[in-house]
């Protein structure tokens, strides 16, 4: 047998660089650690790289793993994954201390001691499931099967989500919730556009682009996909260099990116919006053609009744005025007159509004005003920034087959709906939900599953939400960790760690091409855990009847197989391959050719696992009114959805009075009035008077929603751009700090009507005046060593405020005052 | 016979230094073999070896002169006691 | 031989992190307890430097990534009591963690402060032992530590070229950080080679270097356009 | 051999004295710093253990105290060797009294001194790799060999001088003969003797006082060959030789004070030479200024960002109390007090003494520090703050030059006796003879 030189190097890999250090000039550099001596006396230390989806933020971004023997030592990014193309973030590095974690949960645990009192005893997987799937059948046989609840908190857009909507729909459970959840994010292009849809914004066509606080480099769906963007807006030609403004009350890692910082009072995006918005009418900077064309209610209007509405154009010119918006948002009105122009005269732009510090209690009338920009400048043809992706031609798994008992619990109205009509575009709110349990109304929770995620520890109301778990008899929690939530639950099912387990993910929001990747175990399973995929199944099979039947695969890859043979088929996109450009693919698309041909779904599928996905940057060709899915077909400056829907409520709870309607509008806490309200429109933030600074929390890139708090290399670079590691901080403008007699490193105590809690302050001027920012993701209560009593969690001093519309919490209406902690 | 004793302890004493000198010197010359060697600025090496060098021998010398001188006339004392 | 030099595009980069974090990953670059780098005891051999510039509300914040700047006429080399520093033929600054007495006379001496210590023993949990990078040895305490370029990188991607009979091409050897920059900021290959895109971007009009006026020649080279 | 063993102590009782008899202070004070010494060496036990962590250093600031005290002591060093060499050259007759104590402060404290950079090692373990793999192209291996020269050389001219001492000592014959009979060498004081000695004398102080002042030259290349802003400075050898000088009178006449007080030496250390000495430690604080100024003015004029930027830091930073502390104690202290003959008194020259000192040590720690904790590429300013091992060694080596001294004082005098009694016997006429040749005229 011949061995061909390469195949032996390929089976030194990993310690060939030892071995063979002495011939090269850099043997002084390296010493040989001991361990790999000892590897190589075994003969040991086959290098190999396996692809996969990281699981570490809702990016979804291709990471290669490289394995010594089989032990994953290192993670960087695909480099053919089409979302990051070899890019990486911070936290995708530390994935490996996920895997490796010493506070994983090794097997399942029962809780023998109070809730939250960490007392825990291990038991069998039998053991767990007998116990959950016993309690389930009691439900389902007292036809109760509705009050269970499974609240998914894992962000990724995953096969996940489909496979436990089939479940509870097989159980007979109306309430499968996903928080946080893209759906309720998207609203706002719903009542604008009537998509629900996050759009994905392209850089590379844009010459201007104006972001509304939008962090899209650090807060967004896909981080890494627009550094990448982003990246060509900076490429070596000038002609290739947009220019970019962002608006925001503090320089986050966008703004610092941005050529020009704005600096915004919290909470007035939508003001400032409709100020730009003023200049460009006043100026006739707009896309005339396009917004008489393809836009409802610019003009002033008469509905078939006769009745006049208000339209935008009027609704702008008349409120708007710039130095009206420069006393409500802090920007001096010659900037917004400035901004204005240059947009106007920049064309193609983009105006961005999501993903970042919106949200607050009138996020989405803001973030509709923000969009709103766009359709004045037309920004919505195909060729420019805007667009919404196809879905992949994944096969949907087959329908359940619904039994009796399920049926009556599916009809059974949802435990997530507010009980008086708040939040009318969501099915859940986590404030909504929180109050119904606690209130039995409309019947009480009997069971709560918990997939990933640590509501507990976002929820800006901690204290109820801790009260709710109690009240629940059964918690049960499908986690890697112990997490503040899975401290009350009852029973932890532990789950793999992304990296020891199956998944396809698909279509990252704002990712601007449809593709599917495939999440697979770069190594076996460390402990005794299991895939929460396959336990839902199991737990199926238990329960039978038509649950047992509602996933008839043999396991979760088997699924997962499944859904992608309908790729394979459908013959559209191509597998990610080396130098595989969306350009070529639509070259050759455009020719009526396709790219990569298969012998057999097999051999598709190796391949789609060796290289970690398949995309298709094609998209269906649309027309322009295709993309609106509103009543009118149109761009809606007035939302004929949003009236419709309210009409709808004022209906369903009695007449159509005026008393009514303003009762409604009321409860909904808008306060404006008539047409005003389906108009983009500035809301005020309610403020509670004599406090006098705003508090801004923001999320930073090494942790996201304070999962990577258990990391200890996230941990320590979590205020790296501050130098402060392992600890939270409080960013003040020199003047505001001056006022309250603090200096840069002094501890200061920052209070709200909710509480107080001590941080360090860093004074610097890159914060708008009278804001304090305050990062969100340390301050565990638990989680494991690395994350518990770190830093400080702001969202305990944050006011339990939500968005009226879509029910998002809003974390940046609440006002504080400091003072230096002695 | 005491002060024979005495004799060889000073002497050994002496000795020592002569060996921590020479040592010195030994040390000094490998490092400036080394960074011959490695091609290391070798002008500066040399330079302070030149200097180094002779400055600890010096020493050493005036110390055994001393020693010497001292003990000469000693014995000489002796010498013309005893007779 | 070749001088193997580094490019980093301030335009381009965000300041994300993502290099630290990969440096830190591949080279078993040891995490200090949270008090210990709260003193300025934390251990980062890609830093990165905040600076401001301009005044309130104009103000521009960039981020730079500060590696080892591998300087040619390395300042730290000079004052080595024991050759545990070195440039070796390649142009790498090397540092020989067993030979080092640990007299931090070349972190003192250097402008850049791109070296770090090891003030205590480093210390992992033992579940994270198991994926520390083979390649790379690990330090002890007491001995000054700082960016290698990923020499060992370098090491296999020699091999490689060497077992196909051919040289090494451009971009082949990329140390960590800049392997996943996410915005491709980062670039390395060889200076003196004038096809390499090193080369071609060190000529950039936006092209400079730290502290040019002290003569050590770093060979980490940033890109910025001039305002 | 001397056959008439004297009991009591004769002319020179009072050198003799605190050799043959021993109090109880003298037991209480060595116990007490063997304590500290012993304290220290377990603090450094515990570094040794742990690691250099348990110091303040850090990033930035990765020299401290250890360095400070390291340039400090060896600046002290500088008391002796170099004071005594220079007033025995110049044959200045009022030196007799007091070269041995300088030589004595020299010998000890460079001792300690030379030790500080291995305190300051992250791997002391590794020491010996500076045998085998050293660089003598770094200037801490300059150092290394400098001060093993200078140790030498001034333990070789501390002992010389003292052959006779020992031999008188020998010949009383009471306590450890066989100590002092092997360090006489036989020294029996005959003419040769007397003109060997000499001669080897001469030689050593002139050789002596390059290599002292080589010492802290190299001392200040540690930092001036740096590219460090506040460090890179061509004054700066000078600039340490002259603080040294300074720091070494200051810590002279200390020690003669104490000493004076503690053993009765009133009738040797007279009133006359504290102020000669004090006259030139005024001269030397003068001088200090000027070089100080000399020093940032060139900063200041020549407006280099960093080097600004760390003056500025040395004159407002954290650290400007420490700076303003050593101006006041370097400069506007000894000026005042020893300008005015009203103040200066012995203890006006004590408080001089002292302040220099401190201030001197000051001087040290705004050399290293501040231009530490300023990295340049606006990286964030540098916290010192040391921690209780650094305070602990530096009054641990505190201590042991005192107990070191003590110990000394037990078994030598403290005064060259027979230069002393040369003194008496000879200085006049040769002094008269000097004298004569100065005048104008023929000698007669």
């Amino acid at each position: 047998m011949e061995i061909k030189r390469r195949d032996f190097l390929k089976l030194l890999g990993g310690i060939s660089g030892a071995v063979a250090f002495s011939a090269y000039g850099c043997n002084q550099i390296i010493d040989i650690p001991e361990r790999l001596i000892e590897m190589a006396k075994k003969g040991a230390g086959i290098e190999s790289w396996k692809n996969t989806i990281c699981g570490q933020c809702p990016g979804g971004c291709g990471i290669s793993v490289r394995l010594i023997d089989g032990i994953p030592v290192y993670i960087k990014g695909n480099p053919i994954y089409p979302v990051n193309q070899g890019g990486m973030c911070p936290s995708g590095h530390s994935a490996l201390e996920v895997l490796y974690n010493p506070d994983r949960i090794k097997e399942p645990m029962k809780r023998i001691g109070l809730p939250g009192s960490g007392k825990w005893e291990s038991i069998s997987w039998d053991e767990a499931l007998q116990i959950i799937s016993d309690y389930m059948i009691k439900q389902r046989e007292n036809n109760k099967s509705h009050q269970v609840v499974f609240i998914d908190g894992s962000e990724q857009n995953s096969l996940m989500k489909e496979h436990i909507s089939h479940f509870m729909k097989a159980y007979g459970s109306p309430n499968y919730y996903q928080y946080p959840s893209v759906k309720n994010s998207s609203v706002p292009f719903q009542l604008l556009q009537g998509i629900e849809q996050i759009p994905s914004y392209d850089f590379f066509n844009t010459k201007y682009i104006l972001s509304f606080g939008s962090n899209f480099l650090e807060e967004g769906y896909s981080p890494i996909y627009y550094s990448k963007m982003y990246a060509h807006l900076r490429e070596e030609t000038e002609a290739r260099r947009a220019r970019f403004i962002q608006i925001d009350s503090r320089m986050s890692l966008t703004a610092a990116n941005a050529d020009r910082w704005m600096p915004i009072r919290p909470g007035t995006y939508g003001a400032l919006a409709l100020g730009v918005a003023y200049v460009l009418i006043r100026e006739e900077l707009y896309d005339k053609q396009f917004v008489n064309k393809y836009t409802f209610g610019f003009e002033d209007w008469t509905d078939k009744n006769g009745q006049t509405h208000l339209g935008f154009k009027s609704n702008v010119l008349g409120n708007y005025y710039p130095e009206q918006v420069s006393e409500i948002t802090g920007v001096q009105s010659e900037t917004i007159l400035e901004i204005a122009r240059e947009l106007g005269i920049n064309k193609p732009s983009l105006v961005l509004g999501d993903q970042g510090s919106a949200d607050n209690t009138n996020s989405t009338f803001s973030q509709m005003a923000v969009y709103s920009l766009n359709a004045l400048l037309g920004n919505f043809n195909n060729e420019s920034g805007l667009s919404f992706t196809d879905q992949p031609p994944l096969a949907e798994l087959p329908e359940v087959k619904v039994d009796k008992l399920a049926t009556i619990g599916n009809k059974q109205p949802p435990i997530g709906l507010s009980q008086n009509s708040a939040f009318p575009f969501t099915n859940f709110s986590v404030d909504s939900f929180i109050e119904n349990v606690l209130a039995d109304d409309p019947y009480p929770v009997s069971a709560l599953f918990l997939y990933k995620g640590n509501p507990l520890f976002n929820a800006l109301n901690h204290h109820d939400f801790a009260e709710a778990l109690k009240k629940i008899p059964l918690v049960v929690s499908f986690d890697s960790f112990l997490t503040e939530t899975s401290e009350y639950a009852d029973i932890i099912l532990p789950d793999h760690t992304f990296l020891e387990k199956w998944d396809e993910i698909s279509n990252i929001p704002s990712v601007g091409f449809t593709h599917v990747g495939i999440q697979q175990p770069v190594i076996e399973p460390l402990f005794n855990t299991r895939n929460s995929a396959e336990v839902l199944v199991d737990l199926g099979n238990l329960i039978g009847e038509s649950v047992s039947n509602a996933l008839p695969f043999e396991n979760y890859e088997q699924e997962i197989k499944f859904r992608v043979e309908k790729i394979y088929r459908s013959g559209k996109g191509a597998i990610i391959s080396e130098g595989l450009k969306g350009s070529w693919l639509e070259f050759l698309h455009q020719r009526g050719w396709q790219e990569g041909e298969y012998n057999s779904f097999n051999e598709f599928w190796e391949l789609l696992t060796r290289n970690g996905g398949w995309w298709n940057p094609i998209k269906q060709k649309k027309y322009i009114k295709n993309l609106f899915k509103t009543p009118s077909g149109k761009f809606e400056f007035y939302s004929q959805l949003l009236k419709k829907k309210i009409d709808q409520i004022v209906l369903s709870r009695g007449e159509d009075t005026p008393q009514n309607r303003e009762l409604l509008i009321n409860s909904l806490n808008i306060s404006a009035r008539g047409d005003k309200i389906f108009l983009p429109h500035h809301e005020e933030v309610p403020v509670d008077e004599g406090i006098p600074l705003y508090l801004t929390t923001y999320k930073l890139l090494t942790n996201r929603n304070g999962q990577s708090s258990n990391q200890p290399m996230m941990q320590e670079m979590f205020g790296y751009t501050n130098r402060k590691y392992w600890s939270s901080w409080g960013e003040i403008h020199p003047k505001t700090a001056a006022q309250n007699g603090i200096s840069d490193g002094d501890w200061m105590w920052i209070e709200s009507s909710v509480g107080n809690i001590k941080v360090q302050a860093k004074v610097h001027p890159c914060v708008m005046r009278d804001v304090v920012a305050v990062p969100f993701g340390l301050g565990h209560t638990s989680y494991g060593r690395f994350a518990k009593g770190y830093g400080i969690n702001p969202y305990s001093i944050v006011k339990n405020k939500y968005d009226v519309i879509n029910g998002n919490s809003a974390p940046q209406a609440t006002r504080v005052k400091i003072s230096r902690a002695t | 016979m005491h002060a024979k004793t005495t004799y060889i302890a000073q002497v050994l004493s002496i000795s020592l230094i002569w060996i921590f000198v020479i040592a010195i010197a030994i040390w000094i010359i490998n490092l400036l073999l080394i960074s011959i060697e490695l091609k290391d600025v070798p002008g500066a090496s040399i330079g302070i070896s030149i200097i180094v060098i002779p400055v600890f021998f010096v020493l050493a010398g005036i110390l055994t002169y001393v020693f010497i001188g001292l003990h000469k006339e000693e014995k000489k004392i002796i010498k013309s006691s005893q007779e | 031989m070749p001088k193997w030099a580094m490019v980093i595009d301030l335009d381009k980069c965000t300041g994300c992190g993502d290099c630290m974090a990969a440096c830190k990953l591949e080279n078993n670059i040891a995490i200090v307890s949270p008090e210990e780098a709260n003193v300025g005891r934390v251990m980062f051999w890609m830093d990165m430097i905040t600076t401001y510039e301009g005044e309130y509300p104009n103000i521009k914040v960039k981020r730079i990534p500060k590696p080892c700047f591998h300087c040619d006429n390395p300042p730290c080399t000079r004052v080595c009591p024991v050759y545990a520093t070195y440039k070796n033929d390649e142009g790498l600054v090397g540092q020989i963690y067993h030979r080092c007495i640990g007299c931090r006379y070349c972190m003192v001496a250097c402008p850049y402060t791109a070296k770090v210590f090891n003030w205590y023993e480093p210390k992992w949990p033992d579940e994270f032992k198991s994926c520390l990078n083979p390649d790379v040895s690990l330090r002890m305490v007491g001995v000054v530590e700082k960016c290698s370029f990923c020499a060992h990188r370098l090491i296999k991607v020699k091999e490689n070229a060497d077992m196909e009979e051919r040289e090494i091409y451009d971009g082949e050897y990329s140390p960590a950080c800049g392997e996943s920059c996410p915005t491709n900021a980062i670039y390395f290959g060889d200076i003196d080679n004038k096809e390499s895109q090193v080369y071609k971007l060190s000529q950039s009009s936006r092209s400079y270097r730290e502290m040019e006026n002290l003569g050590t020649e770093p060979k980490v080279i940033y890109l910025s356009k001039r305002e | 051999m001397p056959k008439n063993k004297q009991l009591d102590f004769g002319q020179d009782a009072a050198l003799y004295r605190p050799i043959y008899e021993t109090g109880k202070g003298f037991y209480i004070t060595v116990c007490v710093l063997l304590a500290v010494y012993l304290w220290a060496l377990y603090l450094y036990i515990t570094q040794v253990y742990y690691g250099l962590g348990v110091t303040g250093m850090n990033q930035p600031i990765t020299w401290g105290f250890y360095i400070v005290n390291f340039v400090f002591f060896i600046g002290i060093s500088h008391a002796g060797t170099l004071i005594s060499a220079i007033l025995r050259l110049s044959k200045a007759e009022w030196r007799r009294p007091i070269t041995r104590m300088a030589e004595v402060i020299t010998a000890i404290v460079l001792a300690i001194g030379g030790l500080h950079p291995i305190l300051d090692l992250g791997r002391p373990d590794r020491m010996l790799n500076l045998l085998s793999d050293g660089r003598l192209q770094s200037p801490l291996l300059w150092d290394v060999t400098s001060i093993t020269a200078y140790f030498t050389a001034s333990t070789i001219y501390l002992y010389l001088p003292m052959i006779p001492d020992i031999a008188k000592l020998r010949d009383r014959g009471t306590k450890l003969k066989w100590f002092y009979n092997f360090l006489s060498w036989g020294w029996q004081g005959t003419a040769h003797q007397v003109k060997v000695l000499n001669r080897a004398i001469n030689i050593l102080m002139v050789m002596v006082i390059p290599i002292a002042i080589s010492v802290h030259t190299v001392i200040s290349y540690i930092f001036s060959m740096t590219l460090q802003p506040g460090w890179h400075s061509t004054i700066f050898g000078p600039y340490f030789v002259v603080g040294a000088i300074f720091s070494g009178i200051a810590a002279l006449l200390i020690v003669m004070i104490v000493f004076r007080k503690v053993y009765h030496l009133e009738e040797y250390l007279k009133e006359i030479h504290f102020q000669y000495l004090s006259t030139l430690l005024l001269i030397m604080s003068l001088l200090w200024f000027y070089f100080t100024f000399s020093e940032f003015l060139t900063g200041i004029f020549g407006s280099q960002t960093h080097e600004l930027h760390i003056i500025a830091y040395k004159f407002t930073g954290v650290y400007a109390p420490f700076f303003w502390g050593m101006v006041i104690c370097n400069f506007v202290i000894p000026v005042i007090i020893l300008s005015f003959k009203k103040f200066k008194t012995i203890t006006g020259i004590m408080i001089v003494s002292i302040s220099v000192v401190i201030g001197m040590w000051l001087e040290r720690l705004n050399i290293v520090v501040p231009s530490l904790a300023n990295p340049r590429m606006d990286l964030p300013l540098g916290i010192y703050i040391p921690s209780l091992v650094e305070w602990a060694l530096f009054i641990g080596g505190i201590a042991v030059f005192m107990l070191g001294f003590t110990m000394f004082a037990k078994f030598f005098p403290l005064i060259s006796i027979w230069e002393i009694e040369e003194g008496r016997k000879e200085s006049i006429k040769d002094v008269e003879k000097r004298l004569r040749s100065y005048l104008p005229g023929k000698e007669t």
